[in-house]
């Protein structure tokens, strides 16, 4: 899974298969950081919630 | 401040989600997913075997006759797996099943683990001094009784130094009731004694021959030595010009590895031995000089055969076709060092001498007797050099009474004739035998009409047994002195399994005895030192090593080295070949006994053994799901019998004989003459361990003994027997 | 007493009521949790799988809920990507159904493997060649992301949504939803795909061995294909049956039949695809191994009889259904043909695991037939148990429906 | 010092005419290799034996019946590209086909007991511990310490007796040499045969036994150039390591598949 375990390798099965991996990972996890970010910031600038 | 409800909510998932994140973010998880992987193969229930100091050691086995050489490797102390022994005279490194699994036997459950007395029908542990005085009262008490003959000692070999060790203790104490248990061995002896005149046991020269016509013995499946004669079988396949010949009802392993399978009504080898008889005599296939020089009743022979024996005749009794007759016995007499054998399966029960003289009559005739390639008529080794016991009067008197078993007599050529022993003491009200020694044999479980033996050995009023391990015969005994396994103790081991010079072995302790045991030579030298006058005067040695150096002499250190000692002197016994006893006993064939339409005949496979010693868990592991599946053992039948009876692949059926019933489950079997139902030995076990005990039924249980008419052994093959489903 | 939690405008049974039907499933969960601990504590010996059955009901039950979950991933592609607007009415569930699918299909893994407590190896040390590491890596990689096209729809629940930062999220989460959706439709279309080469890449079993494009073997697309066809179908189906439940209609005509459609004519070339890979497989794949198709089926089960009720009862039969309009818009055929449909799938999934472990591939042996145990059979209905709980839930607590109020006005 | 960097096929040739089922190789591999047993063992579809000898008969009826025992280790299977059926399956890199032996090794403590090999495997070669191992008290005194007793819940398989393997190369290196003798390295099966039926060594080595008899053809994926041997299921492109020799034309017919369409076509 990662580069410093004894079965890697730095072919092209691993490269586009763990490529593929962590793309996907990087794309889900940036997206909700994003998501949680900015609710955060909508939340302090007081939009949002139906008590207003 | 007021926490409503909804800031409860929050507050709650806030802590939740602040505390899962933490934990997560924490090294916890990741250290606990890291040991997750080393509890996993730390279980404290899978064993971690302690590394140590490599060594290897020589001994010979006699788990079985074969007298195989193995070397055990150990690591410290432990002994950790058994090797057959490279450069070995019988085996070069090869080894079967049952040497294989002998550490199973060593550490295995079924030890008897110190000397034991029943008590109230429960084994308790006692001391050995107790165990050995009380035999050895008892004894006193039937010798100050003037019955020094009552008695007795069953075992499985009355060679070597131990047998001759307790056989000279029998003599000493004044009884002649040393009684070996039967196998082919003795047919051999009895057919040798009376064609040449002489008593020997039988070699063959296998790894000569080129044409081994054998019926019915499993050459492949444990006959004779079992690993020599695997090699043997194997030399044959290397060169085109050998070939093998199997006669036997049933497509054995060993008529599958044959060049030919012929497959005999069982019952009639002799007849189809004297058919070939006929046609190599018609057809002038024999060696006529030296017939003519070496043989006499040679010509009542001929006439006999000429008679009696056509082709046409032979076929009609044997099933054997006429044209396969004829090419056997032109197959036979063409051969250049061909060799005739019997003996079926593994030849653990007697035959019928008449059959053995038939074959070794074809031996004679084609000049394979004492001939490169063929058979050999061998001395016993004749190392063991002890001055007579002393006999005082009660020995003297006692040894002159005749035998329990009445070997000797009725039969002049029969030596031990176990069976016998089993009817002379159901017979009388009280046993004939006040106690009995049972060593390296196991009858109540070995002997046919099991019930009727186990009968016999409950009357017997005191019972010893020198087993290693709780079998069926220990069970019935009043007292066990645990003898070392062969794994732990010194002993000569004179081979007897068909070898063309006398060899003698040497079995050493390869480990110190796992528990509290003691070798059987020791506890015989220690009771005769406690019986007084002539017995302890006949045992001049201190210890039973100190009694095999002495009698080895310059033999030990050969022995000590190679593990083995050849009687490079020995000569075969150059007999006049005398056909008169085959003429005189002709047609004296053993019958089954029954009067059903189906035959029920045993096999015999490496896989389950069928000595003394019961299957260790390996070997079971390797039975095939055709032969036993849960408790239920199989039996082969052909699919053309098996429709007469409605019975299909699997089914559970009862066997019945005139013996028994048992219940079992049909396997359909091509290879196995119709009208035929074949059966395993070695399973039905009541004793050892849960691995063995309990599992399919004892085929001994299902036969009863048949008298060979000229040597009065048991030489039942098979019995009339009825199958139902059920 | 809940009604606080109830979403606004919708009526649901009162909460004993609730409880009670929550109580029954949960004994039947309690059950299978008996198995499941009983295969953790004791072993696999457990189950009546054996040394020619190393797969079995489990896995079969794996590819199952994976395939007929497969309903999530393509609704959520035709709603977020292709921009099938009436489809929102039901992806909702869809992706409900979705996410009980793959729990399912994780936690059946989880008991299936001899040592769970190194289940994280499959990760770790994981062989890239390996249809199985694929499988793992984009089946837990796309549980996460149904996890977060759930979310939103939990965020929605009346007391939460009150909350300001949640409401946030769940407004943002939906915004870029066609981002997570397209990662989704990505990671499963691979591991769709890599389950169905979890059979084809088997070069020592001819029944399932198929040959390669690339590095995938034809059923690697099969599959997919077959999880975006069918799992519609039971998206539908749970669809149906939930409205069966509740007595309420709670999706409109127009969004089923939308979903139907577009299902059917994936069905009916999926089934073309599918009996074309079977002729090629039969006719040439196999005898270059040294099979005709009789050996596959030789056997008193698995007969021809299982090619015909996969291909036309399961395949053909829905297809022709749900792919003409009077077929699908009769309830009673809409009905069959859902049923059929997944049926079918199963079938499918069934035979690539179980009767590629059954028949021979030695010369000299036997077709080998297996029963599960009672361990197996819990720990399989388990995740339909708990499904059942976590859409029970759902449905009472949260708009998983959007027309339901239009569709059930209260009075 | 030379140091040869050939690289070693060490492989199997199984003589059928010569083997007499009698079980031997069975119980050397378990007593070798520390296999387990348990009470029953005849449901042999959870019966752990690294070495199984088939039993097979020419199906003809009596009396043409013959039989002949088939002894299966693992294969060993190089596939076409140096992937055994196995090897390329396992997610978990629990096994691996070693390039520099040929011998297809199972690492214990990395199986987490997925058993995707076990259906890869044509041959039933794999085995999964559905139970813990248990012996018989003092039994466990026998085991050895050169094979580690496997846990319940992983697959275990013949191993070609690689430590064997392992502890030949070090005594090797220990007296200065780099390449084992033929004998050095022999299986537990091979050495305890009583028929001489196995032969074992180095496919790649010309004065290896094991080669002159198979004559292995490694242009085509090891087949063999022997007409009188053969592979299991040579078609399937396993590209075992264990080869069979009979003289007998059906035995090695059934060593593999053949359509029907095939054998009439042949017959004309």
């Amino acid at each position: 899974m990662f580069p410093f375990s004894f079965e890697w390798a730095w072919d092209a099965a691993h490269i586009v298969f763990m490529g593929g991996l962590w793309y996907a990972l990087s794309i889900v996890g940036l997206g909700m950081t994003y998501c949680i970010i900015k609710a955060t910031i909508d939340t302090i600038s007081g939009k949002g919630g139906n008590h207003h | 401040m007021k926490i409503d409800r909804r800031d409860f909510l929050s507050l709650g998932i806030g802590a939740a989600a602040g505390i899962g994140a933490g934990t997560a973010l924490s090294p916890l998880p990741w250290k606990l997913i890291d040991d997750s992987s080393i509890w996993s193969q730390n279980w404290p229930w899978t064993p971690v075997p302690p590394d140590g100091a490599v060594s290897f050691k020589n001994s010979v086995c006699t788990l079985c006759p074969g007298g195989c050489g193995i070397t055990v490797r150990k690591v410290e102390d432990r002994c950790i797996k058994i090797e057959g022994t490279k450069g070995n005279i019988v085996n070069n490194g090869g080894i079967c099943i049952l040497g294989l699994s002998g550490l199973q036997l060593l550490y295995g459950p079924t030890r008897v683990k110190a000397p034991m007395k029943k008590d109230g029908g429960r084994w308790k542990e006692i001391s050995w001094d107790s165990a050995i005085d009380e035999i050895v009262k008892r004894l006193k008490n039937i010798r100050k009784e003037g019955k020094p003959e009552s008695v007795a000692c069953v075992s499985g070999t009355d060679q070597g130094t131990v047998a001759q060790l307790i056989g000279r203790f029998l003599t000493a104490y004044g009884s002649p009731n040393y009684i070996r248990t039967s196998s082919i061995a003795d047919s051999y002896e009895i057919a040798l004694k009376k064609l040449h005149g002489q008593f020997s046991s039988i070699g063959f020269d296998f790894e000569n021959s080129d044409f081994v016509l054998s019926f019915g013995s499993g050459v492949a499946d444990g006959w004779g030595s079992p690993v020599r004669m695997f090699k043997a079988n194997s030399k044959w396949k290397d060169s085109k010009d050998k070939a093998l010949y199997q006669i036997e009802s049933r497509l054995s392993n060993t008529a599958a590895k044959a060049d030919k399978w012929i497959a005999i009504i069982p019952g009639t080898e002799a007849i189809l031995a004297m058919g070939i008889a006929n046609v190599i005599i018609q057809k002038s296939l024999y060696k006529k000089k030296l017939i003519e020089k070496y043989s006499k009743g040679f010509n009542n022979f001929k006439a006999l055969v000429l008679k009696e024996y056509s082709p046409e005749k032979v076929s009609k009794i044997t099933g054997v076709k006429k044209s396969e007759i004829i090419a056997i016995a032109k197959k036979f007499a063409g051969a250049s060092r061909p060799v005739a054998i019997c003996g079926s399966g593994q030849g653990r029960t007697p035959g019928s001498i008449f059959e053995f003289m038939a074959v070794h009559a074809l031996n004679a005739l084609i000049g394979s007797v004492n001939n490169i390639g063929g058979v050999f008529s061998v001395p016993e080794p004749d190392y063991i050099k002890w001055t007579e016991a002393e006999k005082d009067d009660v020995a003297a008197k006692g040894i002159k009474t005749d035998r329990i078993d009445g070997a000797g007599k009725k039969y002049p050529d029969t030596r031990y004739l176990i069976n016998r022993l089993i009817d002379s003491i159901n017979s009388t009200g009280d046993s004939p035998v006040e106690l009995l020694f049972v060593n390296g044999a196991n009858p109540c479980y070995t002997m046919p009409d099991t019930e009727n033996v186990i009968k016999a050995f409950k009357k017997i009023p005191y019972i010893v047994s020198f087993s290693s391990y709780f079998d069926e015969t220990t069970e019935m005994a009043d007292i066990i002195l645990p003898n070392h396994t062969n794994l732990e103790r010194l002993e000569d081991i004179p081979l007897a399994a068909g070898l063309i010079k006398p060899v003698v072995g040497l079995s050493m302790p390869v480990v110190e005895p796992e528990c509290n045991t003691r070798h059987i030579g020791d506890v015989f030298i220690q009771m005769a030192k406690l019986m007084d006058g002539n017995i302890k005067a006949s045992f001049p040695w201190n210890n039973y090593e100190e009694c095999l150096k002495k009698t080895l002499g310059d033999k030990w250190d050969k022995l000590a080295r190679d593990g083995y000692w050849v009687d490079e002197n020995s000569r075969a016994s150059r007999g006049i070949f005398d056909f008169t006893p085959l003429v005189k006993n002709n047609r004296n064939l053993v019958k089954p006994e029954g009067k059903s339409k189906l035959t029920l005949i045993p096999y015999d496979s490496m896989r389950l053994t069928v000595g003394y010693i019961g299957d260790p868990p390996f070997a079971m592991k390797t039975v095939e799901d055709t032969i036993l599946k849960g408790n239920d053992v199989f039996v082969e039948i052909n699919p053309k019998t098996a429709a007469d009876y409605n019975l299909s692949e699997g089914d559970k059926a009862r066997l019945t004989t005139s013996k028994g019933k048992a219940k079992v489950r049909v396997h359909l079997y091509d290879g196995i003459r119709p009208g035929i139902v074949a059966m395993p030995r070695g399973l039905g076990h009541t004793e050892f361990d849960e691995y063995l005990a309990g599992k399919g039924e004892n085929f001994n249980k299902l036969i009863g003994p048949v008298e060979d008419p000229v040597s009065g052994l048991d030489a039942a093959w098979g019995i009339q027997a009825e199958i139902t489903k059920t | 007493m809940d009604s606080a939690l109830i979403p606004k405008g919708v009526k649901r049974c009162p909460l004993p009521v609730f409880a009670a039907g929550i109580a029954v499933v949960g004994a039947v969960v309690l059950w299978g949790v008996a198995g499941m601990l009983l295969c953790w504590l004791k072993g696999l010996n457990q189950t009546n799988m054996n040394d020619s059955y190393g797969f079995a009901l489990w896995i079969w039950a794996d590819l199952a809920v994976i395939a007929v979950g497969g309903g999530a991933f393509f609704t959520g592609f035709l709603r977020y990507i292709i921009n099938k607007e009436e489809l929102k009415n039901i992806v909702n569930f869809a992706v409900l159904v979705g996410v009980n699918c793959y729990v399912g299909a994780l936690l059946i893994l989880g008991i299936d493997v001899g040592q769970p407590l190194r289940g994280w190896f499959i990760f770790w040390h994981a062989n890239v060649h390996s249809m199985l590491t694929e499988v793992a890596f984009c089946l837990s990689c796309y549980l996460g992301v149904l996890i977060i096209e759930y979310i939103p729809l939990v965020l929605e629940n009346r007391q939460i949504d009150k909350v300001p930062f949640f409401h946030n999220l769940g407004h943002n989460m939906h915004e870029i939803m066609a981002v997570f959706a397209a990662t989704g439709v990505f990671l499963s279309c691979f591991h769709q795909g890599s389950l169905g080469g979890v059979a084809g890449v088997l070069f020592g079993r001819p029944f399932s061995y198929r040959e390669h494009l690339l590095v995938w073997p034809w059923t690697f697309f099969l599959f997919t294909w077959s999880a975006a066809a069918f799992g519609p179908c039971f998206t539908i189906l749970c669809t149906k049956i939930t409205e069966v439940i509740t007595g309420k209609k709670l999706v409109k005509d127009n969004v089923i039949e939308l979903l139907a459609k577009i299902s059917g004519w994936m069905i009916f070339f999926y089934i073309i695809a599918k009996t074309t890979d079977t002729w090629y497989w039969a006719a040439h794949t196999a005898p270059a191994m040294g099979f005709e198709l009789n050996d596959f089926y030789n056997n008193v089960l698995y007969g021809k009889w299982i090619l015909y009720a996969e291909i036309i009862v399961g395949g053909f039969i829905p297809a022709l259904i749900l792919i003409t309009k009077a077929g699908r818009r009769n309830p009673l055929l809409l009905w069959t043909a859902v049923l059929l449909a997944t049926f079918g799938v199963c079938l499918n999934r069934w035979v690539m695991v179980c009767q590629t472990m059954a028949a021979p591939v030695l010369p000299f042996d036997k077709w080998v037939l297996y029963s599960p145990s009672w361990q197996e059979v819990s720990t399989t209905i388990l995740p339909v148990a708990l499904g059942i709980i976590v859409v029970s839930l759902s449905y009472r607590y949260l708009p998983v429906f959007p027309q339901e109020q239009e569709l059930n006005p209260i009075d | 010092m030379k140091v040869d960097t050939k690289q070693k096929k060490f492989g199997m040739a199984i003589d059928l005419d010569k083997c007499t089922g009698c079980g031997s190789c069975m119980v050397a591999c378990m007593s070798e290799n520390n296999v387990p047993f348990k009470k029953d063992e005849t449901n042999k579809l959870d019966s752990i034996t690294w070495i199984k000898v088939y039993k097979v008969t020419n199906d003809k009826k009596y009396p043409d019946t013959d039989l002949c025992y088939i002894p299966r280790p693992c294969m060993h299977c190089d596939g076409q590209h140096g992937h055994a059926p196995c090897v390329s399956v396992c997610p978990a890199v629990a096994t691996d086909n070693d390039k520099s032996t040929g011998v297809v090794s199972q690492i214990y403590t990395r199986c987490f007991g997925c058993r995707y090999c076990m259906a890869a495997c044509p041959y039933h070669a794999r085995y999964f511990n559905w139970w813990d191992p248990v012996w018989p008290e003092g039994m466990e005194k026998y085991l050895s310490p050169n094979v580690s007793p496997r846990m319940r819940g992983v697959v275990e398989k013949c191993s070609f007796c690689f430590h064997r393997y392992q502890l030949a190369m070090d005594k090797a290196y220990v007296e200065g040499r780099r390449e084992l003798r033929e004998d050095e390295y022999q299986t537990s099966c091979t050495q305890a045969c009583p028929a001489g039926a196995i032969t074992f060594g180095d496919l790649n080595n010309p004065k290896h036994t094991v080669h002159k008899m198979v004559q292995p053809d490694n242009k085509h994926h090891g087949k063999p150039k022997n007409p009188k041997a053969f592979r299991l299921l040579e078609r399937l492109g396993t590209n075992a390591k264990v080869y069979y020799l009979s003289d007998r034309k059906w035995v090695r017919k059934l060593g593999d598949n053949q359509t029907p369409n095939e054998e009439s076509s042949k017959k004309h």
